[in-house]
């Protein structure tokens, strides 16, 4: 399948918003929806060949209040690459989990809620940590996570005192 | 005062109300009589060594019962009664929350008596009596057990019953040859039984050979030591599954033997009382205790299988039939007594403080009860037959009698049992004594003194034998130089020699302790070590508080073989084969049952009329 | 009773069987894994927040730590994503040296990792013997790049500097040599019947489960799908040298050393390709001004390549600023492992549980980032 | 009495030299094969020194102490009932039962001093490594036994004596000592026969808490239980009475087992017991039938 059979698939069946269809590669797509079409689009693309989940991640759009989710999905049998994005609202982020459709969404949905603070309705795994071990501050990969005040409230400030490992070396 | 065995049986069967009255009054007052009275038992019978003393109990009617305690069955009392002696020591505590302990203790006494009547009689119908009187007061000791002992009880009466039906036809077979039930009078007549020698020989030793818990008549030993009470365990696996061994030695050495040496022989040969099928099924059992005892989980079921090893260890020995093979097999008698006892008297010291003798349950109580750990790893290192403990040096001799006579696969499977011991013996070692202490027995404390001293003694007589093998192997050896049988040499208390090559256990000792104490002092020379919590382990580097890994999930003890027992898993297991028709009998009977029946006390009878029915098509 | 009694076992981090900072909780019933839980992060350094804090160009001595023992495909995705957002050409050899660069890579990791499968079973000859070879490619990683391990070579707009004809037939010499001694490999590991014995039948990956779990490459590829990146989405110029996808039809850890050993002879013959068909030229494009204030245009691309373990790519974010606005690494073992821990572990035995995580290509890294 | 003493020190302490600089070599050879440069041929005494005399070591309560002496202990004992060539310390007592069995007392008590340390993996280790006894001591007894009734002693010094008239028993039972070898690789735990201790399953298995001078009685113990476990297979195939002859050929036996374990992997435990009852266990009867037949 070429780029411009999938668009022509998509049009005429995926409610996507009006012009954010771009082929921005060869062989790779993107474009934005609505997120309550989101299951039934991943279903459908599903259902036509793109039958692996590379990733999903997020993106902070602070200035617009707004998480984009991005979907990564593979179709070996039409060569293409597809990145499906959705926009949610950042005071309330809540997604619906898509564990059932791609079991590998699991862990990418629990990282996510680590480090973004998204919930994934459905996703058994949300209140665990992953990778962060005794976090107890705000997401850190939201924008306005600011790293160096963390690590300054966090741990003490340590200065390195070369006279005194000068002493106990003598 | 001379003691007799027949005044020791009256005494015991006297006392036996006493100590019952006694035991309802308290329990401590009647486990103290008890041990003092078989304390009694073990002095008449040290002193009775070098004595040959025969006694009556007359009973109303024409029949006296005879005993007779002389070298030749010294070594049986001996070690039978210190095992009495023993387990009734560790009563005294041990009964504390036990229900029936008057009861309990009035059985101990009959069964106490019964070891003795057994060992000491002079002939058949008394050996058989008190034969029977074990197996009534056992079934009802037995039955007081875990939840499933009445159907184990069953099971042993059952197979008790099997062995009680043997003994009487063989019993009635003899008479009506030689007129007579003595001991003496059968064994001056052996040459001239030759028509019915054949017959009473597999009546006699299968009676036997059911006792004792050789394969493939064994299969009532799990059950029936797996929920006997604990106290008991050691009794049961200590001394009355060695009548079994004590029929055997009498038919298969004593009686041909005796008459040989009546007959002027000068030195019975090898040949004449070798057995070599007895030997061969002594043989297998080695190999289907070991390979059953390493996949029990459970502590005393292990024990048990164990015991259907050693057993066949005790059968191979006496029917191999050369001087230091009968030797071998039975000064295990000897060493299997002691060591039964210390496994299953630690196995009922555990018990005592967790309530448990399933393994996986366990594990680090070694910081809690030194001692009764102290007993297990002496028991298992001679149960193991590794010097310098007892074990080593009756093994040692059956080895040697195996390979002098260049038997391949006997060797092959003692060495078998030998090594597979090795797994068996460590598995409770490793999940009961040592690795992680469950929370639960944080509170826990070693066991009252009693149960400590009876254990200390065990140990200690262990160590003894096996560093001065004499005491053991002397009364023995006496034994096969009266009966003219070739044996081997023995020099001072330790230095033994024999066809092949010679052992000296206290050098062995010795040079074991000096290489000990160099290695401990130099270890104390050198820095200091650092002690930590035995949850402070590595842990692949990773941070786990102890809530996150509690220690019982952290003590490697479920399925302990696992990957061993995969090997053997295609196995055929011969109880399951048994159970299969049990199965089918029982639905038989069940038809039968419905139709004659209501419940209950008919199936004892089928099986007495199944029995002798069985007997009579043998008989004719 | 009910509850099972397992022994919880910690394998990692810091455990022989184990590669990496990463740490698998597992539940075993006498010597079968009854469950099993990864535990990453104990090697997260937090890469994708730190992108945000750092130039264009300064994330290329940043990016290529994300994986130790194949670096370069991080910078090759990283250039390439920027390439693709701000719609940039590469020169022609520049795209031919990068094939050459990643090749280099891939031989050196798959070297590795065969000789490695001799970590979990005991053949420790296979790795030693697998370390003296690697050293040859990382000579020659130094005579093109300066470095030995991380090179910093593929930069946006190209690479950094040219290729000599002296290099390219040292490297030429160096994979005759390998190639000469990959029947050595063959003998000591692949034909050898105790790593035969442990390695087939073990860790068996089934097309279903590795569909559900997101696994690419070589262990995607074992189950008989011929999907690799570099033949269904042709980068750089992939389209234009021959070579083969070897598959199998059953995944077990035997048949994925076994597509290993293939893709050696793979990339060697892409290499020799590269070398034969490179066109002279320039190697990189200028960039626009001061390379520290370069603006990357406004957009978002998201860029795979086929690693040794499988897909790579990341997915980024630019405003038109002077930083990535966001970075998302899609690690190749992602899937593998987490998932494939958590539901392929268990039912394994305890001694081919590190032939698992071998095998599979678990890499801690491309976890936590 | 003094004598002895005087010369079972010198013998131990010549026997942990020996041995200690042939397993240093040993690694030497190792190296050259993975092509390595290796480490000095001195290495295994350095390790063992600093080992020693390190300041901190960790302790896992008195069972960890206890066993730990009980091994070294016993192993020593074992040695001192070991002979030479055709020199024994004990002439009498040199017995290859007992020898046998008292090395099991050292396997014993690291293997309780092991499990005493309360880690699972040590526990583990210990599981397989008595599996693994299981497996190997079986073929060795059938040959060992063989040996013993042909030489019609159990005493090793009759069995080289017996060798000295009859020619070694490595050319007469040559499938017999193939497979004493082969329970020899077991017992001394060269691959493929390193199962109790993998390391990438079980983190070394029971050497997984010793630290320290705990360590380095384990090492001295290893190396005397090989120097005793070797010499064992020496004399019972390539018997003579020459001491240097004794130590050329036991340098012989030790380098071909490393040299074979260098390029094996590693066997599953349920393989090992597998293997050993299947093939050299076989061989071992067909050995015995053999002989007899031959004898008879």
């Amino acid at each position: 399948m070429k780029e411009q059979e999938l668009i022509d698939l998509i049009e005429k069946h995926v409610k996507y918003e009006e012009g954010s269809i771009e082929v921005y590669a060869p062989r790779k797509l993107k474009f934005i929806l609505k997120k309550d079409d989101l299951v039934d689009t991943l279903l459908f693309l599903k259902r036509n060949g793109f039958v692996q989940l590379s990733f999903i991640t997020c993106v902070d759009w602070i200035k617009d209040n707004k998480f984009e989710l991005v979907y990564g999905l593979v179709s070996w049998e039409h060569k293409l690459t597809v990145l499906v994005k959705t926009f949610i609202d950042r005071d309330n982020p809540k997604m619906i989990s898509i564990m059932d459709i791609w079991p590998t969404a699991k862990y990418y949905e629990q990282e996510i809620n680590e480090f973004f603070g998204v919930y994934f309705e459905g996703n058994p795994n949300m209140s665990k940590e992953l990778i962060l071990e005794n976090w107890d501050s705000m997401p850190p990969l939201r924008k306005d996570f600011d790293p160096q005040s963390y690590s300054n409230e966090k741990f003490e400030i340590r200065i390195y005192d070369y006279k005194m490992e000068d002493k106990k070396k003598k | 005062m001379a003691f007799t065995i027949g005044s020791l049986i009256y005494s015991g069967s006297i006392f036996s109300v006493i100590i019952y009255l006694l035991t309802r009054f308290s329990v401590k007052l009647g486990s103290i009589f008890t041990t003092v009275l078989f304390g009694l038992y073990v002095y008449a019978i040290y002193i009775l060594k070098d004595s040959v003393s025969i006694s009556f109990i007359h009973l109303p009617g024409a029949y006296n019962l005879t005993f007779k305690a002389d070298l030749f069955n010294w070594p049986f009392l001996m070690i039978g009664t210190i095992v009495l002696f023993v387990s009734a020591l560790f009563s005294i505590h041990g009964l504390k929350s036990f229900k029936s302990a008057a009861s309990f203790n009035f059985l101990s006494v009959l069964v106490g008596t019964s070891v003795l009547g057994v060992f000491g009689a002079n002939d058949l119908l008394t050996l058989f009596i008190f034969w029977e009187l074990m197996t009534w007061a056992s079934f009802f000791l037995v039955s007081m057990g875990k939840k499933e002992a009445r159907s184990a009880a069953l099971f042993f009466l059952f197979m008790s019953m099997i062995s009680a039906y043997l003994m009487i036809y063989g019993m009635f077979l003899v008479y009506n040859k030689v007129g007579s039930f003595s001991l003496d009078v059968i064994a001056n007549n052996w040459g001239d039984l030759s028509d019915i020698r054949g017959r009473l020989f597999v009546l006699f030793v299968l009676a036997g050979l059911i006792k004792g818990g050789v394969w493939p008549v064994h299969v009532w030993l799990r059950t029936t030591h797996g929920n006997a009470p604990n106290i008991f365990s050691s009794v049961l696996s200590g001394i009355l599954i060695k009548f079994g061994s004590f029929i055997v030695y009498l038919f298969v050495v004593f009686f041909p033997a005796f008459y040989l040496t009546t007959k002027g022989v000068s030195s019975v040969g090898a040949e004449k009382l070798s057995h070599p099928i007895l030997a061969y099924i002594g043989a297998i059992s080695i190999m289907i205790g070991t390979l059953s005892a390493i996949r029990q989980n459970d502590f005393k079921k292990l024990i048990a299988f164990s015991s259907v090893s050693h057993a066949g260890y005790i059968v191979l020995g006496i029917a191999f039939g050369t001087g230091s093979a009968i030797l071998g097999g039975l000064s295990h008698i000897w060493v299997h007594a002691l060591t039964a006892a210390g496994m299953f008297l630690s196995a009922a010291a555990v018990y005592y403080v967790t309530g448990t003798t399933n393994m996986d349950e366990m594990g680090g109580l070694v910081r809690k009860m030194p001692i009764t750990f102290t007993t297990y790893l002496v028991a298992i290192i001679s149960v193991a037959g590794i010097p310098p403990l007892a074990g080593f040096v009756s093994k040692w001799l059956i080895y040697q009698a195996l390979i002098a006579k260049g038997n391949y696969l006997l060797t092959f499977i003692a060495f078998f049992g030998s090594v597979g011991s090795f797994l068996y013996v460590f598995r409770p070692l490793a999940t009961v004594f040592l690795g992680q202490l469950p929370h639960k027995y944080d509170s826990v404390k070693e066991v009252p003194w009693s149960m400590q001293l009876s254990m200390l003694i065990v140990t200690i007589l262990t160590i003894v034998f096996g560093v001065f093998p004499s005491f053991m192997l002397k009364p023995i050896i006496r034994i096969e130089e009266a009966l003219s049988i070739p044996t081997v040499k023995i020099e001072g208390y330790s230095n033994i020699y024999t066809m092949l090559t010679q052992l000296d256990m206290f050098l062995v000792a010795i040079i074991f302790g000096i290489g000990f104490i160099f290695v401990t002092i130099l270890f104390f020379l050198l820095a200091k070590s650092t002690k930590v919590e035995q949850y402070e382990q590595y842990t692949a580097g990773e941070i786990v508080q102890e809530i996150s890994t509690t220690p019982e999930i952290y003590h490697y003890s479920k399925n302990y073989y696992r990957s061993f027992e995969r090997v053997i898993e295609w196995a055929p297991s011969l109880e399951e084969y048994y159970r299969i028709a049990a199965r089918h009998i029982s639905r038989f009977y069940d038809i039968l049952d419905g139709i004659i029946f209501k419940s209950g006390i008919p199936m004892y009878v089928w099986f007495i009329t199944i029995t002798i029915l069985v007997l009579l098509l043998i008989r004719w | 009773m009910g509850e099972i009694k397992a022994l919880q076992l910690f394998h990692g981090p810091n455990h022989p069987g184990m590669h990496g900072n990463f740490s698998v909780h597992i539940k075993v019933d006498g010597d079968i894994v009854v469950e099993a839980e990864a535990n990453p992060g104990m090697l997260h350094r937090g890469f994708e927040k730190l992108m945000e804090r750092r130039n264009w160009m300064q994330n290329i001595a940043l990016i290529l730590r994300v994986c130790v023992v194949e670096p370069d495909i991080n910078e090759a995705a990283y250039s390439m994503a920027v390439e693709t957002i701000e719609g940039m050409d590469v020169p022609e050899r520049a795209q031919w040296i990068r094939v050459m660069i990643l090749e280099m890579a891939r031989i050196a990791n798959h070297l590795m990792s065969l000789g490695g499968i001799g970590g979990p079973t005991g053949l420790y000859t296979g790795p030693n013997w697998a370390l003296v070879d690697r050293d040859l490619i990382l000579d020659i990683f130094e005579k093109i790049t300066g470095a030995r391990v991380y090179h910093m070579y593929i930069v946006p707009g190209g690479v950094r500097q040219d290729v000599t004809d002296e290099i390219l037939k040292d490297l030429e010499k160096v994979l005759d040599d390998i190639e000469k001694r990959l029947p050595e490999y063959r003998e000591l590991i692949l034909e050898h019947p105790i790593i035969q014995k442990r390695t087939k039948n073990i860790a068996v990956l089934t097309r279903d489960q590795a569909l559900s779990w997101g696994v690419t490459g070589i262990a995607l590829r074992a189950t008989g799908v011929d999907y690799d990146v570099r033949k269904y989405d042709p980068y750089l110029v992939y389209d234009k040298v021959e070579f083969d996808v070897p598959t199998v039809d059953f995944s077990d850890a035997y048949n994925r050393l076994w597509l290993k050993y293939q893709e050696i002879y793979q990339s060697i013959r892409i290499i020799r390709q590269v070398i034969e068909k490179m066109p002279s030229g320039k190697v990189r494009e200028k960039l626009p001004g001061n390379a520290l204030k370069w603006r990357v245009k406004k957009g978002d691309a998201y860029v795979k390549l086929e690693s040794a373990r499988g897909e790579f790519g990341y997915y980024m974010v630019s405003d038109g600023g002077t930083k990535p606005y966001r970075v998302f690494v899609r690690g190749a073992s992602y899937p593998q492992g987490l998932l494939g821990i958590e539901k392929g572990l268990p039912g394994t035995r305890l001694e081919d549980v590190a032939i698992w995580l071998d095998t599979m290509g678990v890499c801690a890294p491309e976890i936590d980032r | 009495m003094v004598n002895m003493i005087i010369l079972a020190v010198v013998f131990v302490i010549g026997a942990f030299i020996f041995q200690v600089t042939l397993s240093g070599f040993s690694r030497k050879v190792v190296a050259r094969i993975q092509k390595r440069r290796g480490p000095t041929v001195f290495q295994n005494f350095y390790d063992i020194g600093k080992l020693l005399f390190k300041e901190s070591s960790i302790s896992h309560g008195f069972i960890f102490d206890f066993g730990i002496w009980m091994a070294l202990g016993s192993t020593i004992a074992t040695l001192l009932f070991m002979p030479v060539g055709g020199w024994a310390l004990m002439p009498k007592y040199a017995n290859i039962i007992v020898i046998i069995y008292l090395l099991a007392v050292g396997s014993l008590g690291m293997a309780m001093s092991a499990v005493g340390s309360g880690n699972p993996l040590a526990s583990i280790g210990v599981s397989r490594a008595l599996t693994q006894m299981f497996a190997y001591e079986l073929p060795f007894v059938v040959i060992a036994v063989l040996i013993i009734y042909l030489a019609k002693s159990s005493n090793i010094l009759k069995i080289i004596e017996y060798q000295t008239q009859n020619g070694w028993n490595l050319f007469s039972m040559p499938i017999g000592a193939l497979v004493a070898y082969i329970s020899l690789m077991g017992m001394l735990g060269k691959k493929p026969f390193d199962t109790p201790i993998a390391p990438a399953e079980i983190a070394s298995g029971p050497l997984v808490e010793y630290s320290g001078k705990y360590l380095g009685f384990l090492m001295i113990q290893h190396e005397f239980a090989t120097f005793i476990e070797v010499g064992l297979f020496v004399h019972l195939f390539m018997g003579s009475t020459s001491i240097i002859g004794f130590l050329i050929k036991y340098i012989i036996v030790y380098i071909s087992a490393v040299m074979i374990s260098s390029v094996m992997a590693r066997l599953k435990i349920d393989e090992v017991v597998k293997f050993y009852w299947r093939w050299p266990l076989g061989l071992a009867i067909l050995q015995a039938i053999i002989t007899l037949g031959v004898r008879f």
